[in-house]
């Protein structure tokens, strides 16, 4: 079970967080179809690092990108993405 | 657990700083950083998300500060507080969950959103001696039960 | 007499029984020391030939002797002899046997053994597939080792979590040392054992220098956590472990309620002080009872007291077992040979009388029941045997690096001990004590007859099946175990690996590096499932939700409905009606009178601020922004891929304050799906989103009586159709919504949920006046198929777009919004997609979930996704998706169902059966 | 020749030692080139080559493999067997297969001990079982075997599920198809493997493949570590690893590679008849011949390459099991293990053309592909050999993620995540 540490609250279990996409695997809403789809269904996959989506869904449900390494699980990054927050 | 309370959703999305500085002046303290409490015997403001805080008590001074940049959002009816009081309330919420609550990691006064037992719950460190549990109401007596269970694995 | 035993002192106090015979054991004492000390030597019968098995070690690691502990829901099968303490009343039973230990009819699959090589069974057997079935059952039946309880546990399994600074694994020299070190220099310390009592290998070679008591005494002042009786069974990602407990011993009944803890752990650092396993050494009939690991026999000598032999022979390739001769002669046994596999001169001095023999090696033992009789053994190439009731052998030895390997440490090769020692990990990790320097032992070909020669003990793999599988192609690692089946059993290979592994690398003429290592994965030992589950076990890991107004049903006694993890009324019957009795009275009521019913668990969202329309119209398909304050609409939103995720209802309740809701099924991933679009998709949008579906109870009233029993109580006109207001009702702050899910005029009343019994009880006061009745989920199916409404996991099936459910005429024509660039894919406007569709029956009930067809023997083109009865009227009805279905109405089909045996004629029609225009609610 | 199996041979070889058994495959030197190269020595890809080599005359085959032969998912699932899907498309597909492994044994003189023991979903509340009932009942349609059990049945079959009333998720009834069952998964890759040999398959192990030689927009054959090997059609079957084989070709598929665990307790004597599957929980159990209680739960829900899993998401699953099954609660897990699994985006598998000439894709498998084993053996060997897909993995094409035909077994949508 990974150790995620989320931005707002440090170093948190696994279990409260839930992985959402890549972060190149989101789609613009107000993209077309072509560019939509391509984003919804065409992932790199890489045995390596990727940017992905997680939300520390029962923690302080804040949304955040991992670079997290898919085969050594590896953590390098975190970034807190959504509205501007206080401290 | 404890009574019913107000209880309300403080969500702030623009102007942070400005709307923090408002809400100072108005209640007389600084709204609480991520993960602390803050208050007086009128009001208490626990801080889970980075734009939420949760507040206890009357809330007609922080909804005239708000402006545009915020809203409040009446959430008490979901919620259930049960108070874990003694000297083993860190153990107890060891059981069926992850999340540290040892006093060097959640002191007095802290806040942390977790899981026990399936259950997404907040907690408030209200002190050594009692945290406050938030818990969704549906699975309020499911928990209640669960902790009730465990009591005699405490200090054992 | 001959064989094991032990001298009586007095402290034999503690009763217990095997296979129905009691015998005494001492406070300390495993089963496996107690029924050394009791002169029982065979404990077990091995997997596939029935063989006769004894004891033959004294830890985890032990293969043979296998028994199962406990009686009722707390038998424990094939739990290790050496791995449990003996408690008063214990019930232990050998198994693998029939009709009894020492006569096991089974034990002639010992005499086909010659055709009964490895992988034999893929050789055989052939024929259709139930033949196979028919050998099967033979196979499962001899197979199997112990029977499982067939009652329910009646013990309750804690779950635990821990975090420390370092956590050490083994309360051995190494352990304690390291333990103790970490917690004088202020750190966070848990420190975990698998025995009950600290020490490891102090408990058969003390130090006086080292008081393992003491040390223990001391973590724990400095804040330290000692756990006993605790394994750390799995090493996972970010120095996360599990550890296992038992808090009472097997089968044992515990004072508390908890039979065993699993511990999540968190360490910062972890230090592995997991010692060594003694290795066998293969040689003829090496599994029978009597031939037991070196060090085993001296923990048995000086821990318990027990003698595993009078008449010793020790065989060994390395010094250690010479200790082992020491314990032997001290304790009063004769130690008939030392065999020592090395050149003359190799070892260390023997006790007096203690005959050495070099170059020697064992090659045969001939067994009796309990003991051996006589070893023969090879001694520079000629054979010489022995009168003995025991051998005590030494193979070398293997430092326990499961835990390394499974946080990803690699391993080095020493050549010298012929072990792998941990080495380099990713992971904050590091391996201390015997386990990185194991005694020296060079490798040793093996004497005897391989057939017999057995290096898996439980699993009977013999040297002959690991060469049978060589030359059958069957020369990676992997492909040698899986083939063979060796390492499989309950000890996991931890004895016969590395025996294995040296034949392999034998075979292919290279190191045993060079042939390869299997993975260690978890757990380290067996983990019960029981405690895997822990208090899920009874739950699935599922708590029920209990909805607010849960006890004010509870008093009318209603028939209650599963709904994800809520329980809603289905219906409330009265004067012994049946479910759909009860559920048509309810729907007529609600038809002709007025009915009201709990929708509390409807997913619900406020949200407020200046852009809470322009998050909506994200959110939904339909427009949004056009609403007037007071007033709401019907709207669904969809995935990115086109298809409707959702359906609800969306209300402007304040010039910036709406509130959005969905089903109850889609209440969770839509709470999900809106947060994403708010915070990954615009988190520039001035807006709030708060999940409110706990905070307000929902209650629907419905019916023709509707709006004149909501005007009373809130002592105002409630809003039109689609309308929105505050009000006020029996005191009680509440919104009413004016929206239809029957067909009939209807209102939603929403009220916080710690004050909706008083509202509830004054609505169905003022229902019940009126001549109409509480409804449940039944009832509301009913009504809502007559209308027409689609419902999220019926005919809203993941797979239906707008168009498919009729609904193409509300999307928002300025796109926009999340899933419209998926709708534009051609195969979602296809002509033969599946459509909503009504159907009338033309003779008796359409089944449920039955196919559509237009003749017998076809490829069904829809099915139908609910059914019902006319609620006023006779006849059956049914919302169906129909391949074409828009353009198919007036058809007639058949619904069929094979496997109820059902069938019914239909007519094709709109999906409306009631008030298709919508009069009986607009104004 | 090979020696054929039979009892008689092992009797005979009870009196030699065993000693006239030859290896089960070659371990022969890539050639230079060959008609049909498959990357991926797992059960599909020693399927495919068997087929080429039975059905099609197409023996100029090599497999590639990696590692050893097996190691795959092949060897890491828990064995079941079936066809009882929903959808046309998916039930159509497996039966075909299931088809072709009740007399799979037979077939490769190999005993794969499939064992058609039976395979229920349960259901526990109404709403369950009318879902099982519209999958039995479109199965049925196309003539697949399908059969409602009431509890009294269900309690005959398999005693030990907890049938009261007051379970925490009652059982009222079950959908069984009696012709599915569970097989020796490490038996499957071996058979296969023994008969494509003998028809002159080449399996050639150790043998990674590190990129494609590209001649325009055809590949041409493969760079390995063994060397360049040249091929007129190239079949990448490698579930689990095919983004990353794919993404060597250039392609980027609608896969997202997970985990997926699975564990094996204690043997014990037969507890467990069937396979047991639960329509509303996300376990399944069934028994080994060796008396272990094999089972498994979700996959890990977020994308991994590696081979190990989170014990969170095992304890959930056995705690689902223990709920229906408490009997199991004092069995011990023994043994557990992980595959990669390829999570495609609308949980059906991907079998056809690729973008590029002369690339095909067998891919996608999700956590169902050990079942499917012969029948993407048999089609995607018909599609290498003809260069067309058969009509029962027509639906399969990569296409379908664009023009929305997807075929949505769990109608969870896009992200695998969320299934």
């Amino acid at each position: 079970m990974y150790q995620i540490t989320c931005p707002h609250c440090g170093p948190r279990a696994q279990t409260e967080f839930t992985y959402e996409r890549t972060t190149d695997s989101v789609v613009d809403p107000a993209g077309d179809t072509h560019a939509a789809m391509q984003a919804l269904y065409t992932r790199a996959n890489p045995m390596g690092l990727d940017d992905e989506i997680w939300r520390h869904t029962y923690g302080c449900r804040a949304w955040m990108v991992l670079t997290r390494h898919r085969v050594t699980h590896e953590i390098r990054a975190v970034k807190a993405i959504g509205p501007e927050a206080l401290p | 657990m404890l009574p019913a309370a107000p209880l309300h959703a403080l969500e702030i999305w623009s102007n942070p700083q400005a709307v923090a500085t408002r809400i100072e002046k108005a209640l007389g303290f600084a709204l609480p950083v991520m993960n602390r409490s803050a208050g007086n015997d009128a009001i208490t403001l626990l801080r889970y998300e980075p734009t939420v805080w949760l507040v206890e008590g009357d809330v007609a001074v922080i909804a005239d500060t708000l402006g545009d940049d915020g809203a409040l959002t009446a959430i008490g009816g979901g919620i259930v507080r049960m108070r874990l009081a003694g000297p083993h309330w860190r153990d107890l919420l060891l059981e069926g969950g992850f999340f540290d609550t040892s006093a060097a990691a959640f002191p007095a006064g802290a806040t942390a959103a977790t899981v026990i037992d399936h259950v997404g719950v907040r907690l408030w460190a209200e002190s050594d001696d009692a945290c406050i549990a938030y818990v969704p109401a549906s699975y309020a007596l499911s928990l209640h039960h669960f902790w009730d269970e465990a009591l005699p694995l405490l200090g054992a | 007499m001959s064989g094991p035993s032990r001298s009586a002192t007095g402290d034999e106090t503690i009763p217990f029984t095997f296979d129905g015979n009691t015998y005494h054991a001492r406070p300390g004492d495993t089963l496996a020391a107690a029924l050394l000390a009791n002169g029982v030597g065979l404990v077990g019968r091995s997997f596939k030939y029935h063989r006769p098995r004894g004891i033959m070690t004294a830890g985890i690691e032990e293969p043979n002797a296998l028994v199962t502990v406990g009686t009722g829901g707390r038998t424990e099968p094939n739990t290790r002899a050496t791995d449990v303490f003996v408690y008063p009343g214990m019930v232990a039973k050998s198994q693998n046997r029939w009709p009894s230990l020492s006569f096991d009819v089974a034990s002639i699959f010992g005499l086909a053994a010659p055709a009964l090589g490895a992988g034999f069974y893929y050789k055989t057997f052939f024929g259709p597939a139930k033949h196979w079935m028919l050998y099967e059952g033979f196979i499962r039946r001899a197979a199997g080792l112990g029977n499982a309880p067939t009652e329910a546990d009646p013990d309750n399994f804690s779950h635990k979590a821990g975090f420390c600074d370092v956590l050490v694994v083994g309360a051995g020299p190494a352990g304690l040392k390291a333990a103790l070190a970490a917690a004088e220099a202020g750190k966070r310390v848990m420190l975990v054992e698998q025995d009950a009592v600290p020490g490891g290998s102090l408990l058969r070679d003390p130090d006086p220098a080292i008081d393992p008591a003491a040390m223990i005494a001391r973590i724990k002042a400095l804040g330290g956590e000692v756990l006993l009786r605790t394994t750390a069974s799995g090493y996972w990602d970010h120095n996360f472990l599990t550890l296992t407990q038992r808090l009472v011993e097997p089968g044992a009944v515990p004072p508390h309620g908890f039979a065993q803890r699993l511990w999540h752990v968190r360490a910062g650092r972890v230090i592995l002080a997991t010692g060594l396993i003694e290795r066998p050494v293969p040689f003829a009939n090496n599994d029978h009872p009597g031939v037991m690991l070196s060090q085993a026999v001296r923990s048995y000598v000086r821990r318990w007291g027990v003698l595993p032999g009078k008449r010793v022979v020790i065989a060994t390739n390395n010094d250690d077992a010479y200790l082992t001769a020491e314990a032997l002669v001290a304790a009063g046994a004769e130690v008939v040979a030392l065999l020592d596999a090395r050149a003359p001169g190799s070892g260390p001095t023997a006790p007096a009388g203690v005959q050495v023999f070099y170059d020697a090696k064992p090659a045969k033992v001939i067994g009796r029941k309990h003991a051996l009789r006589k070893v023969t053994a090879v001694i520079g190439g000629s054979e010489h045997s022995f009168d003995a009731d025991l051998i005590a052998v030494s193979g070398g030895f293997v430092p326990v690096a499961h835990l390394h390997m499974q946080a990803g440490g690699k391993l080095t090769w020493n050549e010298a001990a012929q072990a792998f020692i941990p080495g380099e990990t990713p992971q904050a990790c590091e391996t201390v004590g015997a386990a990185l320097n194991p005694p020296s032992a060079p490798a040793i070909a093996p004497a005897g007859k391989a057939k017999t020669s057995f290096v898996d003990f439980q699993n009977d793999v013999s040297l002959a099946d690991i060469d049978l599988a060589w030359q059958e192609g069957y020369r990676s690692v992997e492909h040698l175990k899986r083939y063979t089946t060796l390492g499989m059993a309950t000890d996991q290979g931890k004895t016969s690996n590395m025996v294995a592994l040296s034949r392999l690398a034998e075979k292919q003429h290279v190191t045993v590096p060079e042939a390869g290592l299997t993975t260690f994965r978890p757990p380290f030992t067996p983990v019960t499932m029981g405690l895997m589950a822990g208090a899920g076990a009874r739950n699935a890991g599922a708590h029920v939700r209990r909805i607010p107004l849960h006890s004010l049903h509870e008093a009318h006694d209603p028939i209650w409905q599963p709904l994800g993890y809520w329980f809603r009324p289905r219906a409330y019957p009265v004067n012994g009606e049946s479910l759909q009795q009860a559920a048509l009275r309810e729907a007529r009521t609600v038809r002709t009178v007025a009915g009201l019913s709990d929708v509390s668990t409807l997913g619900k969202f406020e949200v407020s601020g200046p852009d809470a329309a322009a998050l909506l119209e994200l959110v939904c398909a339909t427009t949004v922004g056009k609403l007037a304050v007071g007033r709401g609409r019907y709207t669904f939103m969809c995935r990115e891929d086109g298809f409707v995720n959702d359906d609800g209802t969306v209300w402007r309740l304040a010039e910036n304050r709406y509130l959005l809701t969905s089903s109850t099924g889609g209440a969770d991933r839509m709470a999900h799906f809106i947060s994403y679009v708010r915070n990954s998709l615009r988190p520039d949008l001035k807006c709030s989103v708060v999940n409110v579906q706990e905070h307000y109870a929902g209650i629907a009233l419905a019916g023709p009586q509707a709006r004149a029993i909501l005007a009373s109580l809130i002592g105002a006109e409630p809003p039109r159709h689609m309308g929105y207001a505050p009000g006020v009702l029996a005191g009680v702050p509440v919104h009413v919504l004016a929206a239809s899910y029957s067909g009939e005029r209807a209102f939603e009343i929403h009220v916080e949920a710690t004050h909706a019994a008083p509202v509830w009880q004054a609505i169905e006061h003022a229902t019940r006046a009126a001549g109409g009745a509480p409804y449940g989920l039944e009832a509301m199916e009913l009504l809502r198929i007559e209308k027409g409404h689609v419902v999220v996991g019926g005919e809203v099936d993941g797979r239906s777009t707008p168009h498919d459910l009729g609904l193409g005429g509300m999307l928002n024509k300025a796109g926009g919004f999340i899933g419209a660039a998926g709708l534009t894919r051609p195969a979602l406007s296809a002509p033969d997609r599946n459509n909503l569709v009504g159907l009338v029956s033309l003779d008796g009930p359409i089944p449920e979930g039955g196919m559509l067809i237009q003749r017998a023997g076809q490829s069904p083109q829809g099915h139908v996704t609910a059914a019902a009865r006319r609620i006023l009227e006779g006849g059956a009805i049914a919302l169906a998706l129909l391949q074409g279905g828009h353009k198919r109405h007036g058809e007639e089909l058949i619904v069929t169902s094979p496997t109820r045996g059902e069938k019914a004629r239909v007519r094709v029609t709109a999906p409306h059966f009631y008030d298709a225009a919508g009069e009986r609610y607009r104004d | 020749m090979k020696t054929p199996y039979s009892a008689f041979s092992l009797l005979r070889g009870a009196l030699n030692g065993q000693k006239h058994w030859e290896p089960a495959w070659r371990d022969p030197e890539p050639r230079a080139s060959y008609d049909v190269i498959i990357i991926g020595g797992g059960g599909h890809g020693l399927a495919t080559a068997y087929y080429l080599a039975k059905v099609h005359g197409i023996r100029n085959v090599a497999v590639l493999e990696k590692s050893w032969i097996g190691g795959g998912n092949v060897g890491r699932n828990t064995t079941l067997v079936r066809s009882n899907y929903r959808l046309p498309q998916l039930h159509n597909f497996f039966e075909f297969g299931l088809k072709l492994w009740h007399n799979l044994s037979d077939d490769l003189n190999y005993n794969v001990m499939f064992s058609p023991r039976g395979a229920m979903f349960l259901g526990h509340n109404d709403g369950d079982m009318i879902k099982l009932a519209e999958r039995g009942d479109a199965m049925r349609c196309d003539g697949i075997d399908a059969e409602l059990l009431t509890p009294k049945q269900i309690a005959k079959i398999e005693p030990l599920l907890d049938l009261s009333r007051g379970a925490r998720f009652p059982i009222d009834g079950a959908l069984i198809q009696w012709r599915a069952g569970t097989a020796r998964h490490d038996a499957v890759a071996w058979g296969y493997a023994r008969a494509a040999d003998a028809l002159g398959v080449d399996i050639i192990q150790k043998c990674e493949v590190t990129g494609f030689v590209k001649d325009g927009n055809r590949i041409t054959g493969v760079e390995t570590t063994r060397g360049r090997i040249l091929a007129g059609r190239t079949g990448i079957c490698v579930a689990g690893h095919s983004g990353h084989v794919a993404g060597l070709a250039g392609l980027r598929l609608p896969i997202e590679s997970q985990t997926l665990q699975a564990l094996v307790t204690e043997g014990v004597k037969p507890m467990v008849q069937s396979v047991i599957m639960s329509q509303s929980l996300h376990f399944y159990v069934s028994q080994s011949d060796k008396g272990g209680i094999v089972m498994g739960g979700d996959p890990d829900n977020w994308p991994s390459y590696a081979r190990r899993g989170q014990p969170t998401i095992k304890e959930h699953a056995i705690a689902q099991a223990v709920t229906c099954m408490p009997a199991l609660s004092r069995l011990r897990m023994l043994r557990t293990w992980s595959g990669v699994t390829d999570m495609s985006f609308d949980g059906s598998p991907i079998i056809g053309p690729s973008p590029i000439d002369g690339l095909y894709l067998n891919a996608g498998w999700c956590y169902g592909g050990f079942k499917a084993t012969p029948a993407s053996g048999w089609t995607y060997a018909h599609t290498l050999a003809t260069g067309k897909p058969h009509e029962l993995n027509a639906p399969f094409s990569l296409e379908r993620f664009m023009t929305g035909a997807t075929i949505d077994e769990t109608s969870v949508g896009p992200f695998p995540n969320h299934r």
